[in-house]
């Protein structure tokens, strides 16, 4: 196992949380946000892990598991609202998405 | 007394409108099943009324069960002297309310079970001793008027029914809090129990915070001005039924209240702030005489009065003497049957003309005889002449105030003038006169069905104003029970000189 | 310098940067792909801190069968849509990238606080004990079904009612006549199409 | 007073009752009965006259000091310490006034059943007027005074009633109204009259309040005196409340004369009478005040009388007058006196209404003097019966208001008012003259009435009222005459014994009073019977013009009150219901909701519908939090 402290892998794994938010923020393509929603989890992942290395026990490792089931699922029923609102709208731009506007 | 009257007369009317909520959608068998229910319900309560022990001041026929124990909540029932002819008085109406809409064919089997949900949440709050159940049926009581006015109204239904829930609500919330202090004030084994908490010693601030509480919801209910301007319009927008219940024994809620809750509970913020309540009382007596004199709307014109007439209830509450208050109940029930009766006569021409505007009548004395004779004779136990029920309340009332505030009476006093003046005016401006449209000179007169909803009014009626003993002796043991606690036995003297000084 | 460093060094770069080019890709596909380089980095993240596992499922499903669906999805849609660059909505770039900034200042600096600090229980050795004695699968496995058994059966139902929902969502798509209230339904024959 | 004889209860039920019961009768089966409901009203209170007879002779049976009984007929209102039953008082005086009620509504039963033939409501007439003596008689026999607020409040119901019994004319609604509120008006006053006795004394018995009124207080009695009074200027129309009974013309003739001339307007009077020990423990205030009133207002009336041409107005300011007369005769302590004239002017008075009637009901329903005119050959029994009339109200000998306008003018005399016995005289010079002037235009001279009317005389059951009215008027001054009938001395056990000149003072002022009556009459002669009358009369309204307009529009009082307190009380009261209860209360909690409501709108522009907006001020909560936590829990800690 590596010497790197796991600071480095904290600060890592915040890095890759912001870009996932700046990413949601700027991009406005339906799919593409929802990659960066996907990037956020995987920073949170990443936290978990150093976290388990850092108490000594697995249960982060295993909490990882549980958001990648989380994740699965999210993504599945997600997609199939992008799909359905594509086929709507014939577009993936969130902005044209608006109906809570008032 | 073994069968529980008391109990049976509360929750018939439920459990016959959950019934009649099976009955099939046949009209005339919801009206019968409901005037049956009705009727029951009333002879129910006259086995109550035959149990009852008129020299007893305490609370009687009631029965007690554990509803939420760990909160102290239990379901506490009985009556005194006060409760009982609210009890009667709903009992002996409601029945007559459904006479009243009787022509209603619109969607009927909901406006009567929402009638019969009415009379057991009103009757609910006149048994209840506990303070959780009291607050439960009073907001119960809410719900079947505001779909009685916002479904079965006249145009601007929603509005009032509306403007109706929002005032009445704003009130009972103050009161909640209130009631919730009080229970965590009193200490000991938690307990909502009414006759518990009576004695829970308050500093003056507290209870005169407590008192305030109270007294914003039942002010509302009252009403009294300046928060009164709910009832014009859901008076004017609800149906005949809606007004009569309203107008009967709605407003009683609130009077109720003040003498049930706030007098007994706060005593001595009661006393303190009386010349306060007494002044608001009399402002509604000559505002509402006022403001009636110049309706245009006959509805709007009996609910203006009903203000005027509960200011004068209020009045004999407060002024502590036995006359003042007991006057005051008597005239609960007065109001009750001659404020319902105009209503109901109200409906009955506006079941003939579809107007309530006064400019549309004129002349219907040639017309319809027997029903102006009928209304004028209400017309005349409202105004408060003697021999009808409404001078002897009236007249008690006035007598206490003057025996113990005695400027506050004359301007009350005042107002039994005013009160000749707006409805002997809109009586003639509808019955008298020539004729001037066409569809008042066919205006049928009084049918049976409507004299089978007035005539017991009517005589009762006369037996108030003639022979008021039987509800004056039940009266009065309570009466004095809560004017003795309104009272502060040793400073009475000197306060009532200071107030009726200047 | 050992080893250590420099795999953490390369894999840091390529995680971080693969994330930050996902920011500027115009085409999804390219996003999706940055997005697998991406997990891919991470999964070596998580090797290096002896989540062999995790690591293991990182690179299964994560930049396996999820990213698959999700390029499934672009390419049902049409690889070719261009992502429009002027934002129409005003102030939303800048207020993103400051707070973006913000965030990022704030994370770096905890990360910066807790650079030093060290674990005086030796989390790390007993992680390397737990894998060296059974195998880190074998530990996950316990702690997955010993603890977290519960938990672990919930998400079965989980996906469960994903999948189901999936299905309700997708049918509608095959109903034989549009719905009522459908907006368009010429656009969305082309969409199909 | 000593324990009621048997049979009094019973009588004075009956007396009560019978009337009453008529009423109910006629109320709920009149339609059914039709013409024989004339009959039935008139064999009730018929019947009520006998039982008062019977009463009164019992009454005479005991001795003299002891005709005092209270019966007690039913329990009303008891609570706490405050006692009012249904009880009634018969003594003197009430039998005296059940005996004139009943006898005098007798009469006018009867003479109702011709003058109301054929009208629509024929059997609601009559049961109005049987209600009306049943009030009346509760009234007159009540020994309780919340009791005698019932009958008081009763008669100003009928009245309402009556009055408005032609209510298809706008008129007559309105003039019934407006009796009913003016006389509410009073009744406020007497009802605070009521609350003030009631606290202060702990009873409304008659003779408990006339006994404990020394120990009220001088300030106290007074004012519960002259409460009482307030009242009895609405019911007696007096100053300031008499507006209503010229109005109150409108309703039939027969209930002009009973209830606005021979007994309900008499009310006040009694109340006067009958609670004068507390009057009298006022001090001379409440006294003086009554006298006054009564002395303006009998001359007031009798101006706007004198310029009147509506004949039945003329009677009603007649009325106005002489009530006034008997407050004056009250307030000088003449209680007996004034009881007297309220006598005989329900004798004369009703029959010059019941005349005025038949003139009217023989011109079909014309009321205007101008338009009438030597009528006394073509109805010689109306005639005869009102030139009885006339003389006695005028005050000539032996007629009967001779003795007791005399008598009036006698006791005030001696109770050394002389202010108030000279206003007296020239109301009497005034009565003369406008009594004249209305018999000469309606009786002689020419006839002014339109051709094609058939005048013809009084029927039957007409005639059978005004007989025996004109014959009281013409004698009725022997109940009173010295020496052998005195109505004072009856009454003296319960009203003392008033202060009368003797000797040549009352033979002068007597004479006095004749003579000013035959100067009146004389008047009227020279200007509305001599062939040169109406150039006379021109060249006296030249003299003074501004002085008739204002009496021909009732001295503007109507105006004034509409001006001065209806016209401001209305506009208040549109301003409490447009204003304070539309735009203030309503606005106020409108005004909340519209804020409310507002504040809501900006928050809409809010939501923009765009998921990253959402996102961004999500992130912005976010960076908040923590930069919160960097704060609260410190950092690098």
């Amino acid at each position: 196992m590596t010497e790197v402290p796991p600071g480095y892998f904290l600060a890592l794994a915040g890095l890759l949380f912001t870009v996932g938010v700046v990413g949601v923020l700027i991009r406005r393509n339906a799919i593409v946000m929802f990659m960066f929603i996907e990037l956020m989890l995987n920073a949170v992942n990443l936290f978990f892990v150093t976290f388990a290395r850092m108490q000594g026990n697995l249960e982060g490792q295993v909490l990882v598991f549980f958001v990648l089931v989380v994740a699965a699922a999210e993504v599945v029923v997600g997609l199939a609202l992008i799909l359905l609102i594509a086929r709507r709208r014939a577009s993936l731009d969130v902005d044209n998405v608006r109906l809570l506007k008032w | 007394m073994d069968f529980p009257f008391l109990d049976v007369v509360i929750f018939l009317p439920l459990m016959g409108g959950i019934l009649l909520g099976l009955v099939p959608k046949n009209d005339g068998l919801i009206r019968y099943s409901a005037l049956a229910i009705t009727l029951a319900t009333f002879v129910a309560s006259l086995g109550v009324m035959a149990n009852f022990d008129a020299g007893e001041a305490g609370f009687q026929l009631g029965s007690s069960a554990e509803w939420i124990p760990e909160w102290g909540v239990g379901y506490l029932t009985g009556i005194d002297g006060i409760s009982l002819w609210m009890v009667m008085l709903t009992t002996f109406l409601t029945p007559l309310a459904v006479l009243a809409s009787w022509s209603m064919t619109e969607r009927v089997k909901p406006f009567f079970v929402f009638l019969l949900a009415l009379e057991t949440g009103m009757l609910g709050v006149f048994c209840s001793l506990d303070m959780f159940l009291f607050y439960v049926f009073w907001e119960v009581s809410l719900v079947p008027m505001y779909f009685l006015i916002g479904i079965w109204g006249y145009g601007n239904r929603v509005y009032a029914a509306m403007k109706f829930f929002l005032f009445t609500l704003a009130g009972s919330l103050l009161m909640l809090v209130a009631i919730l202090y009080l229970y965590f004030a009193a200490g000991g084994e938690p307990t909502f129990d009414y006759q518990a908490l009576l004695g829970t010693p308050l500093t003056l601030d507290v209870q005169r915070l407590l008192f305030l509480g109270f007294f914003a919801s039942f002010a509302v209910k009252v009403p009294l001005v300046p928060l009164h301007t709910w009832l014009p319009d859901a008076h004017t927008e609800a149906p005949t039924a809606g007004s009569v219940m309203l107008a009967a024994v709605l407003l009683k809620l609130g009077a109720y209240g003040l003498v049930r809750f706030a007098i007994p509970l706060f005593p001595d913020a009661a006393r303190e702030l009386a010349p306060l309540v007494l002044t608001l009382a009399i402002i509604g007596i000559i505002y509402g005489a006022l403001v009636a004199i110049v309706q245009k709307d006959l509805k709007r014109l009996v609910a203006y009065s009903s203000i005027a007439h509960l200011g004068f209830v209020v009045l004999g509450m407060f002024v502590g003497t036995v006359q003042g208050m007991s006057g005051g109940i008597l005239q609960m029930v007065n109001h009750g049957l001659s404020t319902g009766a105009l209503f109901m006569l109200v409906g009955l021409l506006y079941e003939r003309r579809h107007t309530r505007a006064i400019a549309n009548y004129g002349g219907l004395a040639k017309s319809a005889p027997v029903l102006a004779g009928v209304f004028l004779f209400i017309v005349m136990s409202s105004i408060g002449l003697p021999g009808l029920n409404g001078f002897v309340g009236e007249f008690l009332i006035l007598v206490g105030t003057f025996s113990s505030y005695r400027w506050w009476a004359v301007p009350a006093t005042f107002g039994v003038v005013l009160a000749a003046i707006y409805l002997l005016w809109a009586y003639q401006r509808v019955f008298h006169g020539p004729i001037t449209h066409p569809a008042n000179a066919e205006l049928s007169d009084m049918k049976a069905r409507e004299w089978l909803m007035l005539a017991p009014i009517m005589a009762l009626i006369v037996f108030i104003g003639v022979y008021p003993k039987p509800f004056l002796d039940r009266i009065e043991p309570s009466a004095t029970k809560v004017v003795t606690q309104l009272q502060d036995s040793s400073a009475l003297p000197e306060e009532v000189e200071e107030a009726g000084g200047p | 310098m050992s080893l250590d460093i420099v795999v953490f060094g390369a894999m840091f770069v390529v995680t971080l940067g693969s994330a930050l080019a996902m920011i500027f890709a115009r085409n999804a596909v390219h996003v999706a792909l940055l997005l697998v380089l991406s997990q891919v980095g991470l999964a070596v993240a998580f090797l290096l801190q002896g989540a062999f596992f995790i690591a293991a499922v990182q690179i299964i499903i994560y930049a396996g069968a999820i990213m698959v669906l999700f390029l499934f999805v672009i390419m049902l849609l049409g690889v070719d849509r261009r992502e429009a660059l002027d934002e129409p909505l005003r102030g939303q770039r800048v207020t993103a990238l400051i707070l973006g900034a913000l965030l990022t200042a704030q994370v770096l600096y905890v990360a910066w606080l807790g650079l030093d600090v060290t674990f005086a229980g030796g989390g790390q050795e007993a992680i390397e004990a737990i894998n060296s004695e059974d195998g880190n699968v074998l530990g996950v496995a316990r702690v997955l079904f010993g603890r977290y058994l519960l938990p672990f059966e919930v998400t079965s139902v989980l996906l469960i009612t994903a999948v189901v929902g999936v299905m309700v969502l997708a049918r509608r798509i095959y109903s034989a006549a549009p719905p009522p209230g459908a907006e368009r339904p010429s656009e969305e024959k082309e969409a199909v199409a | 007073m000593s324990a009621a004889p048997d049979g009094f209860a019973l009588l004075a039920a009956a007396v009560i009752g019978l009337p009453l019961a008529g009423a109910v009768l006629l109320m709920f089966l009149g339609r059914r009965l039709g013409r024989i409901s004339g009959v039935i009203a008139s064999g009730a209170i018929g019947l009520s006259f006998l039982s008062g007879l019977v009463l009164f002779g019992r009454l005479l049976g005991t001795p003299g000091d002891e005709r005092r009984f209270v019966v007690k007929l039913f329990d009303w209102i008891n609570v706490g310490d405050f006692n009012a039953n249904g009880e009634v008082l018969i003594d003197q005086l009430s039998v005296l006034m059940v005996l004139v009620v009943t006898g005098v509504g007798t009469l006018i039963h009867i003479y109702s059943i011709g003058y109301m033939e054929g009208d629509g409501r024929y059997a609601r007439f009559f049961a109005y007027l049987n209600l009306f003596c049943a009030a009346m008689l509760i009234l007159v026999l009540a020994d309780n005074l919340l009791f005698l607020f019932v009958g008081w409040e009763g008669v100003g119901l009928c009245s309402y009633l009556l009055i408005g019994f032609w209510f298809e004319r706008e008129a007559a609604a309105g003039a019934a109204k407006k009796a009913f509120i003016v006389n509410r008006i009073g009744d406020f006053s007497f009802l605070l009259g009521i609350f003030l006795i009631s606290n202060e004394i702990g009873s409304l018995s008659v003779s408990e309040v006339n006994a404990g009124a020394a120990g009220m207080g001088a300030t106290l009695a007074a004012t519960g005196a002259l409460l009482l009074f307030g009242g009895a200027t609405g019911k007696s129309a007096q100053i300031p409340l008499y507006v209503w009974l010229p109005d109150a013309m409108e309703g039939p003739t027969p209930v002009s004369a009973l209830i606005h001339a021979a007994t309900m307007v008499t009310a006040g009077v009694y109340v006067v009478v009958r609670f004068s020990p507390l009057f009298e423990a006022g001090g001379t205030t409440a006294l003086t005040v009554v006298a006054w009133v009564g002395a303006i207002t009998a001359l007031w009336a009798a101006l706007m009388a004198a310029f009147e041409y509506d004949i039945k107005k003329v009677l009603a300011y007649s009325t106005i007058s002489q009530l006034g007369y008997m407050f004056l005769a009250s307030g000088v302590g003449g209680y007996s006196i004034g009881i007297f004239h309220l006598v005989t002017h329900a004798f004369f008075k009703a029959l010059l209404f019941l005349g005025a009637g038949a003139v009217m009901h023989a011109l079909d329903g014309e009321t205007d003097m101008r338009k009438m005119g030597g009528l006394r050959k073509s109805m010689p029994v109306v005639g005869l019966t009102f030139m009885a009339g006339w003389l006695a109200i005028s005050g000539i000998v032996p007629f009967a208001g001779f003795f007791s306008k005399d008598a009036i003018l006698a006791v005030a005399w001696e109770a050394g008012e002389y202010a108030l016995w000279g206003i007296g005289l020239g109301t009497a010079l005034l009565t003369a003259f406008y009594m004249s002037r209305m018999y000469f235009r309606v009786f002689e001279g020419e006839s002014m009435v339109p051709r094609g009317v058939h005048v013809h005389d009084a029927p039957k059951t007409m005639a059978a009222a005004l007989i025996p009215l004109g014959i009281l008027s013409v004698v009725g001054g022997v109940i009173n005459l010295p020496g052998l009938l005195t109505l004072e001395h009856f009454l003296d056990p319960v009203l003392g014994e008033p202060e009368v000149p003797h000797g040549l003072t009352a033979f002068l002022l007597a004479g006095g009073a004749v003579l000013i009556a035959v100067a009146g009459i004389a008047a009227a002669h020279a200007l509305y019977l001599q062939r040169d009358g109406a150039a006379r009369r021109e060249r006296l309204i030249g003299t003074a013009p501004w002085f008739v307009t204002a009496a021909r529009d009732k001295f503007y009082v109507d105006r004034i009150y509409g001006r001065a307190i209806v016209a401001p009380g209305k506009a208040f009261a549109r301003f409490c219901s447009d204003i304070f209860d539309k735009r203030i209360v309503d606005g106020l909690v409108n005004g909340i909701a519209w804020v409310i409501g507002r504040s809501a709108q900006g928050g809409r522009y809010a939501q923009t519908g765009y998921i990253r907006n959402y996102a961004v001020i999500f992130l912005l909560g976010v960076v908040i939090i923590v930069s919160f936590m960097f704060f609260r829990i410190g950092v690098g800690t």
